[in-house]
């Protein structure tokens, strides 16, 4: 029931952003439009607390993504740098990264952490191991000193 | 000059239809003749569009203000291309499904869809 | 004000630009699959993030800037869950990642 | 310069027909429809139909794809090389486009005004029938053109677009959801009705 | 600027188009495929700018959630050859 | 086991939002570009992520064939039924101006909207079970 009044309310304020126009057909269109979907997720079974990730609140934007946006600045830099060299300096290295996150949504962030950030591309991932495909060898070790997974398992424990 | 730049879309257009109907007539395999129908029919839709636009003019929605200086634009662009494609795109990709499910029906009575072999199975009665 | 804005934001749409390209450029250059992937990386993230961002400071407060945050918001969390699908079942498919030896100097 | 990104965008679209008929594998070549439709519906963007882009982009990306390569994957995924040679098919195609071509010598100029197509129906639809459906929501200040076009002035048209849809979907399970004639199902029909 | 970064998606778009084209493995095309999409989503906004009508950025919302649905198909495809079985998400 | 969870947990969030952009892109065809042609397919692109990850039989336990077959015909009767409505009103077929006498411009809107709701109906309806028919149909060796 939570997660479905969470689930609805953001639809409903997405459905406003997206409108633009507030009369009071299509708002109740976009409440009917609302109600309709939340029904319809549940009878698929996708309401759970990975659809409506009330648990993580605002801090994966306040904390993780500033530093998240830094990181991936830097290594697009990098990356970017490397392609325009004629020789292109780069040693593809595969490394495998422990993922120390509780719940299956951290996990899922740390990964697309790691995909997001060029030079490093997480190419599988079994249990909490995740294999990394690197494109420079200094990518890989970033990777390996663990850093990012700090970070995103503190999104999941509030201090 | 102004000739070829003023025709030069009419051109492609009927180079893009003429590489659909290629495919058509020279592949004999029936999801690539279909393939190539497609091509050819967004080929007919490219044409209608072209001939709908207007110089200067902008989307056949109101109200056209320019969004960031908020002037009226000028003109509108054709909306009867657009209410004449919109719904073809639609039809096309259903008889397309039926095609398609014609070509998964003939796999299965045939067990090929190469046009040559469905025929030579064909005559041998 | 207005001048200010506009320099921002013709820099992030000229340096976006930028990125993109040599996203496009890694992924038509470098040697195999794998690495082709960052390539794309490239034009996932800072090419469509700072093109985006350009585009939102054009925008001002309103709606549009609202939509251009959702596309980018969209886009970040698809594009990687894509890649990792594709580089997942490439892995899986058979597709041998080539690496230069972990212990050799370089 | 929205001339110039049309010929770009064009030249895009030239090219990539042309690896569609290149390419033997089937599915390189759906993906690369699937590429000639994403370049077909910016173009239509860059041509001021924002209706019919969405109308492509979501039949292109969304569906026309998926059913392509679901049947591939009831039938083949490899095309065998042509047996015939291409010169007679060359030839038709060559004399029909060069055909085509002389017609258009006698068209109206990219986004001329004056052209025949802009003279007679659509001003209407434009000036006069506009504010008379939507005198309303002009004060607001909108309305879509093309869906009052669409629904109200053609609605007989798109009634007729709406059933052909209808009996095609009807076609398509009639020929698929029938008893399979050999044989028969290897287990895969988990859940079906 | 606009034009600038209209003219870089377009090049972009044909270094895509030629990985496409080349493959030569199905993955390389899938991520051309994918590269393609996202440039579809940014051309399309800029274009909106571009005619000073941004309104129609809709679209390129609905590119960037359909891309994603093509490619999942793609891949699907590509692993198992049929997409009747539910390994997928299990 | 969890084999593809990233993948699997991404399409739960994004399947809401890709149904509530199919309703979204109905309801503004008289605002925007969009209508019901387009909602339709978004609306069933969406089940099509949804049964792409998690499986035919799950898809068909939410949305029963037998149900969506009806729906096909559920849209084109709405259409047509609008039309006869309007006759009864004292107009002709489809004049959605007799839906509301004294007001016409209402009625067009109100015509409008109903109809494309229809048309949404059926093509969402068509191209979902279409793909259930491609997808359910086993591969003859």
């Amino acid at each position: 029931m939570k997660h479905s009044l969470a689930l609805g309310t953001t639809l409903f304020g997405v459905w406003l952003l997206w409108s633009g126009h507030y009369t009071p057909l299509l708002i109740g269109c976009g409440l009917v439009s609302c109600l309709l979907v939340v029904l319809l997720s549940r009878r698929m079974e996708i309401l759970d607390e990975e659809t409506a990730p009330v648990h993580l609140g605002l801090r994966p934007f306040i904390y993780y993504a500033p530093w998240l946006v830094k990181e991936i600045v830097l290594a697009n830099i990098d990356v970017a740098w490397r392609i325009l060299q004629p020789r292109m300096p780069i040693q593809p290295t595969i490394v495998r990264v422990k993922a120390s996150q509780q719940g299956e949504i951290g996990r899922v962030i740390f990964a697309n952490s790691i995909t997001l950030t060029p030079g490093t591309v997480s190419i599988d991932m079994e249990g909490d191991i995740i294999t990394v495909h690197a494109l420079t060898r200094e990518a890989a070790e970033f990777e390996e000193s663990g850093e990012m997974d700090r970070r995103v398992t503190k999104l999941e424990v509030p201090d | 000059m102004s000739t070829v730049w003023g025709l030069y879309n009419y051109w492609i257009v009927i180079f893009l239809m003429m590489t659909g109907f290629y495919i058509v007539i020279a592949r004999r395999n029936l999801v690539k003749k279909v393939i190539g129908l497609n091509i050819f029919q967004i080929a007919v839709f490219l044409l209608y569009i072209t001939m709908g636009k207007v110089e200067e003019g902008t989307a056949p929605i109101l109200p056209a203000r320019d969004f960031q200086t908020g002037a009226e634009l000028p003109a509108y662009s054709n909306p009867l291309p657009s209410v004449l494609i919109l719904t073809a795109i639609v039809v096309g990709i259903a008889t397309t499904a039926l095609a398609l499910a014609l070509i998964v029906r003939i796999q299965e009575a045939y067990g090929t869809i190469e046009e040559d072999e469905i025929l030579a199975r064909d005559r041998e009665g | 004000m207005e001048w200010f804005v506009n320099i921002v934001s013709g820099l992030c749409l000229v340096i976006g630009s930028l990125f993109a390209v040599i996203g496009g450029l890694g992924v038509l250059r470098l040697p195999d699959f794998y690495t082709r992937m960052h390539g794309a990386g490239i034009t996932d993230t800072m090419g469509a993030g700072l093109i985006l961002v350009g585009l939102m400071f054009q925008g001002g407060f309103s709606l549009v800037t609202v939509k251009l945050l959702m596309i980018l918001c969209v886009l970040l969390t698809t594009s990687p869950t894509a890649s990792h699908a594709l580089a997942k079942s490439a892995l899986h498919f058979g597709l041998e990642p080539r690496v230069v030896e972990k212990e050799a100097g370089s | 310069m929205i001339q110039a990104i049309d010929i770009l965008v064009l030249a895009l679209l030239a090219c990539t027909a042309v690896s569609v008929v290149r390419m033997r594998s089937l599915w390189a070549a759906v993906m690369l429809t699937g590429i000639y439709s994403f370049l077909g519906a910016g173009w239509m963007l860059v041509l001021d139909a924002p209706d019919v882009a969405f109308t492509e982009a979501s039949v292109g990306a969304g569906i026309a794809t998926i059913l392509m390569l679901s049947t591939l994957a009831l039938t083949s995924t490899e095309m065998k090389r042509p047996a015939a040679s291409p010169v007679f098919p060359l030839l038709i195609v060559g004399v029909t486009g060069a055909a085509l071509c002389y017609g258009t010598l006698d068209m109206p100029h990219f986004g001329d005004p004056n052209s025949p197509i802009h003279q007679h129906v659509a001003p209407e639809y434009l000036k006069d029938a506009v504010p008379t459906v939507h005198q309303k929501e002009l004060k607001v200040g909108i309305g879509n053109i093309v869906t009052t076009v669409l629904a109200s002035y053609r609605g007989y048209d798109t009634l007729g677009e709406t059933v052909v849809i209808f009996t095609a979907g009807l076609g398509v399970l009639l020929l698929l959801q029938g008893p399979r004639k050999a044989g028969g199902s290897d287990g895969r029909e988990e859940g079906a009705p | 600027m606009f034009v600038t970064a209209v003219a870089a998606i377009i090049v972009t778009m044909s270094l895509a188009l030629l990985r496409a084209t080349l493959g030569p493995t199905v993955f390389d095309r899938i991520l051309a495929l994918n590269v393609f999409g996202t440039k579809t989503v940014l051309l399309i906004a800029v274009m909106g700018f571009l005619t000073g009508r941004p309104d129609f950025l809709d679209l390129a919302l609905l590119y960037a959630l359909l891309n994603f649905i093509g490619v999942i198909a793609v891949l699907r495809f590509s692993k198992y050859g049929h997409f009747a079985d539910p390994e997928l998400g299990r | 086991m969890i084999v593809h969870s990233i993948l699997r947990i991404v399409a739960k969030l994004l399947i809401p939002y890709i149904l509530l952009f199919a309703l979204y892109v109905q309801f503004h065809g008289d605002y925007g570009p969009g209508g019901g042609f387009q909602a339709g397919v978004i609306f069933a692109a969406g089940f099509v992520l949804y049964a792409l990850i998690f499986g035919l039989g799950a898809a068909r336990r939410s949305a029963p064939p037998a149900v969506v077959e009806s729906l096909i015909a559920v849209g084109v009767l709405i259409f047509a039924g609008t039309g006869v409505v309007c006759m009864l009103g004292g107009g002709n077929f489809l004049d959605y101006s007799a839906l509301d006498h004294h007001d016409p411009q209402h009625g067009q809107h109100l015509g409008i909207l109903i109809v494309e709701l229809g048309v949404g109906i059926t093509v969402a309806a068509v191209m979902i079970s279409v793909f259930f028919a491609f997808a359910g149909r086993g591969r003859i060796r």
